[in-house]
């Protein structure tokens, strides 16, 4: 994105401005209000006019969020929040873009979309609520929900493989993905604050709890007592460790991560694999993503980050070109051009 | 040259050029167009191919047509059979004969009737030398060798020189039609501007042809088409697509918008795009989305953020931009959905034309879900038709669909140029910013449209959504809300009649016969209708170019006639339309659903004959 | 025990349960009607909940209605204004009291009664105590403490007992309606047999309720539905959606053939997807797809390979499916299209109903798409209408698109329980193998059905596809062919007309005033009639389950009377169909779109009006 | 897949048997042509009845090939093939299911059905024509055109970056991929067969090319001259050696593959990275999957091939259970079941 293309306010502005005031019509103890928290929170941050800033959702309990932020916003229908919002960046790249969508809303019927989104890279900053269930429908399975869970629709467990969205995202072509529990607002508000930043798309998975249907769906990597030792809280540029006192690590064992402890078994601090999020090349990235518990902890924070242009300022300077180049430059041209004749 | 031969005055002629796909007959009928067009003929034309890229080869399905229609007289329709038929097999013999009037010239390449080729075309002899084409004025060129022949000092491979069989063919006919053979060179060399060894071969065969009936004893007479009496200025020959893509860049500009298109390719809809996309130095966007439904949606998105957006497709696009075109509906958003129809049902018949969808316009949507839906009625008149859909779809702030056809949106007339100045102005309704009584669902009393904020502008924001909303934006289930906003948006459609033009009778301004059409086949209809009126039969024409809302005077022009026909390829959608909308009265239907325009002749006969029971 | 207190006699009675959403009002609803049910009396339910899951507490956005209607004669519809009201909280109470009739009974829980909830109610006062409700018989219980003393021994911790409150509004009113105690008492140790200490709870707080009736000074007489006469034998309580489902499931075991649904989850449709979902003992195979198009290609693609093939959604899905509702048009393979109706357009008001997909369904396809349209009346309905949907779709190789809503998809009535020996036998036209003669669009003469070659079958290799196609099967562009092919496949689905029962007339056969309906709104229709024909206007009803074909009686039926109105919970749009086939006639039309059932009071009121202005 | 669920013809098959003699209707040299013949020699060796082998297909060029093979045939709408083959699959385990695709009807309109036919692994055998171009509908840019290629819709370059249909099956969750030139029948043939022979979701790209719209979209690839140095043909358990004389291989530096030369430089022939189609974590398989030139070769042959339940198969094992353990037999039991009381 051209530097300044899009307007700073002149005051600063705080999260408190970017609620809406609307009443809040999520479930007691959903997740949900959280994400609500850091988004505003992360708007905030961008410094952005608020008028700047477009808030786009498709449709399902997380989609409703638009109604909560004082932006503007479009709560559009299921599955299309993405060619939505590739349609409103490309169209007008002086908009700050964000777009709210849930694990059904994305990975089901907004699958197509959304890998193309970001295949093609367009500036929009996703938040995926990502809960393991259709929850404003009542509690069916989604494309996320975990092999052999009982759901309304699964009386004897799903038989279907989930997908795990960060390494979808990769196999797309991701060029940002972060993940982040529902319960660590500060990791949460950096990485969205770090996905506006972030020229092309960037996809901010959040783990969420749905109170109602699909309860600690992702407690065992989230609670409180054990999280220490079952996140792995990347940071760019830095050694990957984890646990209580930063004491448990990862190490590369050729194509296998392994979990290490340093000072055990004569392991050093810089046998510890350092974490490069802006590296092109995504294996790394795919190989952290795909950690899960038992073995290793779940990689949380932004797992890859990486350059490359976006669709909108591609388009747009393809249209520059073509002004300066083209003897076409109003449509009186045009009607005149190329093989006209006078008949008299 | 030709000064030795009769030229013989006709005041219309119908060519078809036919051949094998690869055989270049679209450009050859392009071509005869262009250069009849500079020589002062009015013109329409149709080119009908077959699905496959490349067809098998001298086969009946591989054979590809361009039908040229030109006249001194105004030209309605692309004809209906033909006066010459240029045959460049014996598969396009085979296929179009039928297409041939009594008596037509046949212009075919002798060199391609051998007996593999005459075999697979489905003959069992060869028709050149069983005197079946008796009544027929045949001229069988050695066209393939002359061309060898014409090219032979250029140097080209065998394949090379082939290829330009088809200008050899032009040749012949500019020499039978009197044309210039200089603006015929000129047109050649222009086509091939970027391939100039190519475009030298190319205008050697033109010239041979020529010179063949310089030297043919075969040919008696040649023809003259003399000039149309069409209004002095520039004019241009110009496809429906290429027209509807223009139209909507012109309504663009005239609303100092960016036009934004989000389309996904599919038959014959895919010029729109392809046009689209090469006007990048206008400003315009264009977004080849992944599917139909991220075509409509990213559009709506551009629309939110205050483009001029458009998407284009055809009927099976339309069908899955469905749900899409509702939330545009609900969001009040301005939107032009081009549908440029084919033969359904399903894939159906991808490059034949039909009237199928008007329904699916009308309807194709869950819930009360109204739209303004408007049709073109030719080539030229998708670039109006375009430009008053954007019109329409800004100031109103309502989703409009445009329906086009396979017919006009790949044939091709002559038009005026326009100048810009002359189209009317486009005022889209900008709420103004830090208004502070703004409310997303207020509406202007008279028009019943709301105000358009967008984004980035200060002090509006709000959200919009697919939910049921109150005046101020909020999601409601209010029963009486509801009910409220589905009248409302009803009549925010209705409200358009207020401002589009009244229907107009053509003909008998109240005779005993009304012919009604729409869309694609208004000049089949007028033709019609004027021949019938000729026969004694007191026909009037009226022509809608608008289906929802239908111009306000509509029950009294239907009213005026003792018998309403409405002529429709399809099975009778617009005859049902008219019953729901003007139930006082009785309807005549004429339906043909074969996937080819009407022919003017069998409209007259089959109205006759319907006429003359009732 | 009850005995003291004098006992009323009534022939029916409406009561609604109205608590916040987390309240448990559905349960304590379909409680009710059980225990009502099992008592003897005829009934009919309409749960009325907000869209998100648990809306924000106190709310009249957040309130969640069961209403339920009982009686001793036949009950037609989930009753117009209450009876009874139960309001667990003051939003409740103001969100609801619009629907109580002068007079009615209202129960409220005193202890909600608190500044704050109040407040968020909307109330400026208590309602309680600002003599607002004195023409209303209040009981304003202190349910909330009541519920608490009776579960205090048991040391749940107060939330847990809270959540029972709704058992205590529910004792309450069995035991005003003379409902036995230990049939009630038995049906709450059934629901929570899983939670066997919570179900002690429930019980408990049961029994608190009815005992605080006992002990009431404040009432003066209970009231009485007797037995309503029904034809003797087995009987349950089905809500609409299982019954569809089960429709579906018996056609399937009819047939001899598996069950697939392909299905995407959507309100007010999904019950029926998880019903199925919990059939796999019958060995019905459900596929939740990735979206509704997945959903009807994957019952498609079962379908093709000999499935009883069925697709369930709602308005928005219903569109969605439209481009390859097609591909089953042309390919002519049996498919049931379930879509449960709300609220458009777009998303709409997804858990209010409504009757608007009526044209979407008849017309929102590309092309001449011709499918079979019915639709059921009732929730038990729903069964018998799913049945012959998949009866109609395999024996006539036919999409059929079966309209529900959400209204009768959600409520329930008592079905008597059919056995499977009755229905109807089905014999889908499968090929036989090897058979020399087979041609994949070959038709029987009479009924224009092709034949079912399932692969697998010997000797029967062909290929189907979306593009037209000849009686062989082989892709054509055949201007005859197609014509003759659109024809074919609409009088395939008229042909369906000779084998539907014709239209039967209920009230006066041939009188002034005939009130068509289609669909959900049956039962209010029909007592609209028999009141406006007590008040004196000759009229008659006439229901259609069959809408495209429709019976073959139509034209005669219509005519016998002298007005006709058209009843629709949408703009009109069943009597624009009619006008479209039969032009001769006027319709008056009666539309609501609120998201709301009809009440039958206000039809009777407002044909009234309109009648007399006739 | 229960062994013998298909049944097997009593005769062996040729490959003509499964050539249905219509009229073929591709442009001449096509690369289409290459793929019915594998296609029919690859069904012939399956040994299937051809009565039981269904191919559906979507719409396209590519799409076209089931009116030219001898089974059961469904040339359905664009995009859908997936959709309907998931559900003549699930519905119907006793018929060998196969699809044809291509780009634009699998990656762009079908993208969705797509990666979660992956997801699920039904047991489909996907065959998918890759020919960078819309065909059907004239030389439009499709999903896995090169960024920058210059095409009708196009005109100044297209500005996106393509998908490489391997990376996106694989962060899918594919069970089974193989690539192929379309100019090598014999690996193409064998890719196919192998794909009949594994239960789940089988994907086989060939790199086709379209003679009119994209011609030579892949000779850098597969021009026979060159094709040796350029391709990296897989085998499974072998060194995965290329080049005229199978003297260059691939070795792991870090998490890089590159090209050695044996003999050079010490590299022996122990060093070269050993093939193991089979291997559970897709990490090796990604990377083979994104090798591209100039640096590196494109891997051929079967990338990937593991074994994971099919969403058939458990299907089937569900209702197998249920109908073992429930007591709703038919459907007298289930209206009679739960709360139904008599009234008189
Ligand atoms: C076209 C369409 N199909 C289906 C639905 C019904 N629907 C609404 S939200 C939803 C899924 C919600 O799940 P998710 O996206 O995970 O969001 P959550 O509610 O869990 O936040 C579904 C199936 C719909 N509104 N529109
Ligand atoms: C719903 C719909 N959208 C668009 C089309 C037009 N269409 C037909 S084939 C095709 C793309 C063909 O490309 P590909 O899938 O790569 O196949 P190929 O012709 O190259 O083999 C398109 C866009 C259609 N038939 N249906
Ligand atoms: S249903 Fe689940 S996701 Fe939806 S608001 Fe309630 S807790 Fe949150
Ligand atoms: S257009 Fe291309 S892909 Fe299609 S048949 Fe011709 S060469 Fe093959
Ligand atoms: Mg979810
Ligand atoms: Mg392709």
């Amino acid at each position: 994105m051209i530097e300044g293309r899009i307007a700073h306010s002149d005051i600063p502005l705080t999260k408190d401005e970017f609620v809406s005031g609307s009443m809040v019509k999520w479930c007691p103890g959903c997740g949900d209000y959280s994400i609500l928290n850091c988004l505003t929170q992360a708007m905030a941050r961008t410094g952005y006019r608020k008028e700047d800033i477009l808030l786009v959702s498709g449709i399902g309990c997380s989609s409703r969020i638009p109604y909560y932020v004082n932006t503007y916003g479009f709560h559009s229908i299921h599955g299309r929040a993405a060619a939505i919002a590739s349609g409103a960046k490309s169209a007008n790249p002086d908009l700050s873009v964000w777009m709210a969508t849930g694990d059904g809303d994305c990975a089901a019927i907004g699958g197509n979309h959304f890998i193309h989104i970001l295949r093609r890279n367009v500036d929009v900053n996703i938040i995926l609520f990502n809960n393991h269930i259709y929850g404003l429908t009542k509690g069916q399975y989604s494309p996320t929900t975990p092999m052999g869970t009982v759901t309304k629709t699964s009386p004897f467990g799903t038989i279907e493989q989930p997908f795990n969205p960060a390494e979808l995202a990769l196999g797309a072509g991701a060029t940002f993905f972060a993940r982040v529990p529902d319960n660590n607002p500060k990791l949460m508000t950096d990485c969205m604050e770090a996905a506006a930043a972030h020229d092309g798309t960037s996809v901010v998975e959040v783990l969420q709890n749905c109170m109602i249907f699909a309860n600690k769906a992702h407690y065992e990597i989230t609670a409180r007592e054990t999280r220490d030792d079952r996140q792995l809280i990347l940071e760019d540029g830095q050694p990957m460790l984890f646990g209580k006192d930063k004491q448990k690590g990862l190490r590369l064992n050729g194509l296998q991560l392994e979990v290490v402890e340093i000072g055990k078994d004569g392991v050093r601090p810089e046998d510890i694999l350092i974490h490069d999020a802006g590296h092109e090349d995504p294996i790394m990235h795919m190989m952290l993503s795909r950690m899960a518990l038992p073995d290793l902890p779940v990689a949380m924070g932004i797992i890859r980050s990486v350059k490359q242009d976006t669709y909108d300022d591609l388009l747009e300077a393809q249209i520059n070109e073509q002004k300066s180049v083209s003897k076409i430059r109003c449509m009186d041209d045009l009607l005149n051009s190329g093989d006209v004749f006078y008949i008299s | 040259m030709s000064t030795k031969l009769p030229k013989i005055n006709l005041d219309q002629v119908v060519v078809k050029f036919a051949g094998d796909s690869g055989d270049g007959m679209q450009l050859t009928g392009t071509l005869f167009s262009e250069i009849s067009a500079k020589d002062g003929n009015d013109l329409s034309t149709f080119p009908d191919y077959p699905a496959e890229i490349r067809a098998p080869h001298n086969t009946v399905s591989g054979v590809s047509g361009f039908q040229v229609h030109i006249g001194s007289k105004r030209i309605l329709t692309s004809g209906d059979h033909c006066d010459v038929l240029v045959a460049m097999n014996p598969a396009s013999l085979k296929a179009n004969l039928k297409w041939a009037k009594m008596g037509a010239t046949l212009l075919v390449d002798a060199d391609t009737f051998v007996e593999e080729a005459i075999n697979k075309a489905g003959y069992t002899q060869n028709p050149l030398g069983d005197g079946s084409l008796s009544s027929y004025s045949v001229i069988d060129a050695p066209i393939t060798s002359l061309t060898r022949a014409a090219v032979l000092e250029l140097g080209l491979d065998i394949k090379t020189a082939e290829k330009s069989r088809n200008m050899f063919a032009l040749g012949v006919l500019l020499n039978l039609f009197n044309k210039d053979l200089q603006v015929a060179a000129q047109q050649v060399e222009y086509k091939f501007r970027k391939k100039p060894q190519i475009g030298e071969a190319n205008k050697k065969v033109l010239e041979a042809g020529w010179i063949y009936v310089e030297n043919l004893e075969l040919i008696s007479s040649t023809f003259h088409v003399g000039k149309a009496s069409m209004e002095p200025g520039n004019y241009r020959n110009i496809t429906g697509n290429i027209a509807t893509a223009w139209g909507l860049a012109a309504a663009a500009e005239k609303a100092g918008l960016q036009l934004f298109l989000g389309s996904y390719p599919i038959t014959p809809a895919t010029d729109i795009l392809t046009e689209l996309a090469s006007l990048k130095s206008l400003g315009i966007k264009t977004f080849q989305a992944e599917d139909e439904i991220a075509g409509i949606c990213s559009a709506i998105g551009a629309s939110l953020t205050g483009s001029l957006a458009a998407t284009s497709t055809s009927g099976p696009g339309l069908a899955l931009k469905s749900e899409a075109i509702g939330l545009a509906v609900m969001t009040e958003l301005p939107l032009v959905v081009v549908d440029v129809q084919r033969a359904g049902p399903s894939t159906g018949m991808p490059t034949k034309s039909e009237q199928g969808d008007l329904l699916q316009a009308l309807y194709g949507r869950n819930g009360e879900s109204p739209v303004v839906v408007m049709a073109a009625s030719s080539p030229v008149d998708c670039f109006y038709t375009a430009f008053e859909a954007c019109r329409i779809a800004l100031e109103h702030m309502t989703p409009v669909i445009l329906l086009s056809d396979g017919y006009i949106g790949n044939g091709s007339q002559l038009m005026k140029i326009p100048r810009m100045a002359d189209l009317p102005a486009i005022h889209p309704p900008f709420a103004q910013p830090n208004d502070p009584s703004y409310k997303p669902y207020q509406r202007d009393l008279d028009t019943l449209v709301r105000k358009w904020a967008v984004p980035g502008t200060e002090g509006l924001r709000h959200r919009l959504g697919s939910l049921e909303k109150t005046d101020a934006g909020a999601a409601s289930t209010d029963p009486e809300n509801h009910q409220r906003m589905v009248k409302l948006r009803a009549q925010k459609v209705q409200k358009v009649a207020g401002r589009i033009p009244e229907l107009k009778i053509e003909g008998d301004p109240n005779g005993d016969l009304l012919l009604i059409s729409w869309g694609g086949t208004c000049g089949a209809v007028r033709a019609a209708a004027e021949r019938l009126h000729k026969k004694g039969i007191s026909t009037g024409h009226v022509h809608f170019h608008h289906i929802m809302p239908v111009p306000r005077n509509t029950a009294e022009v239907l009213g005026r006639f003792k018998h309403r026909m409405v002529c429709e390829l399809n099975s009778g959608q617009f005859a049902g339309y008219l019953r729901m909308l003007f139930p006082g009265l009785t309807y005549e239907q004429y339906n043909e659903v074969t996937g080819q325009p009407f022919i003017v002749e069998n409209l007259v006969n089959s109205i006759t004959k319907i006429y003359e029971k009732l």
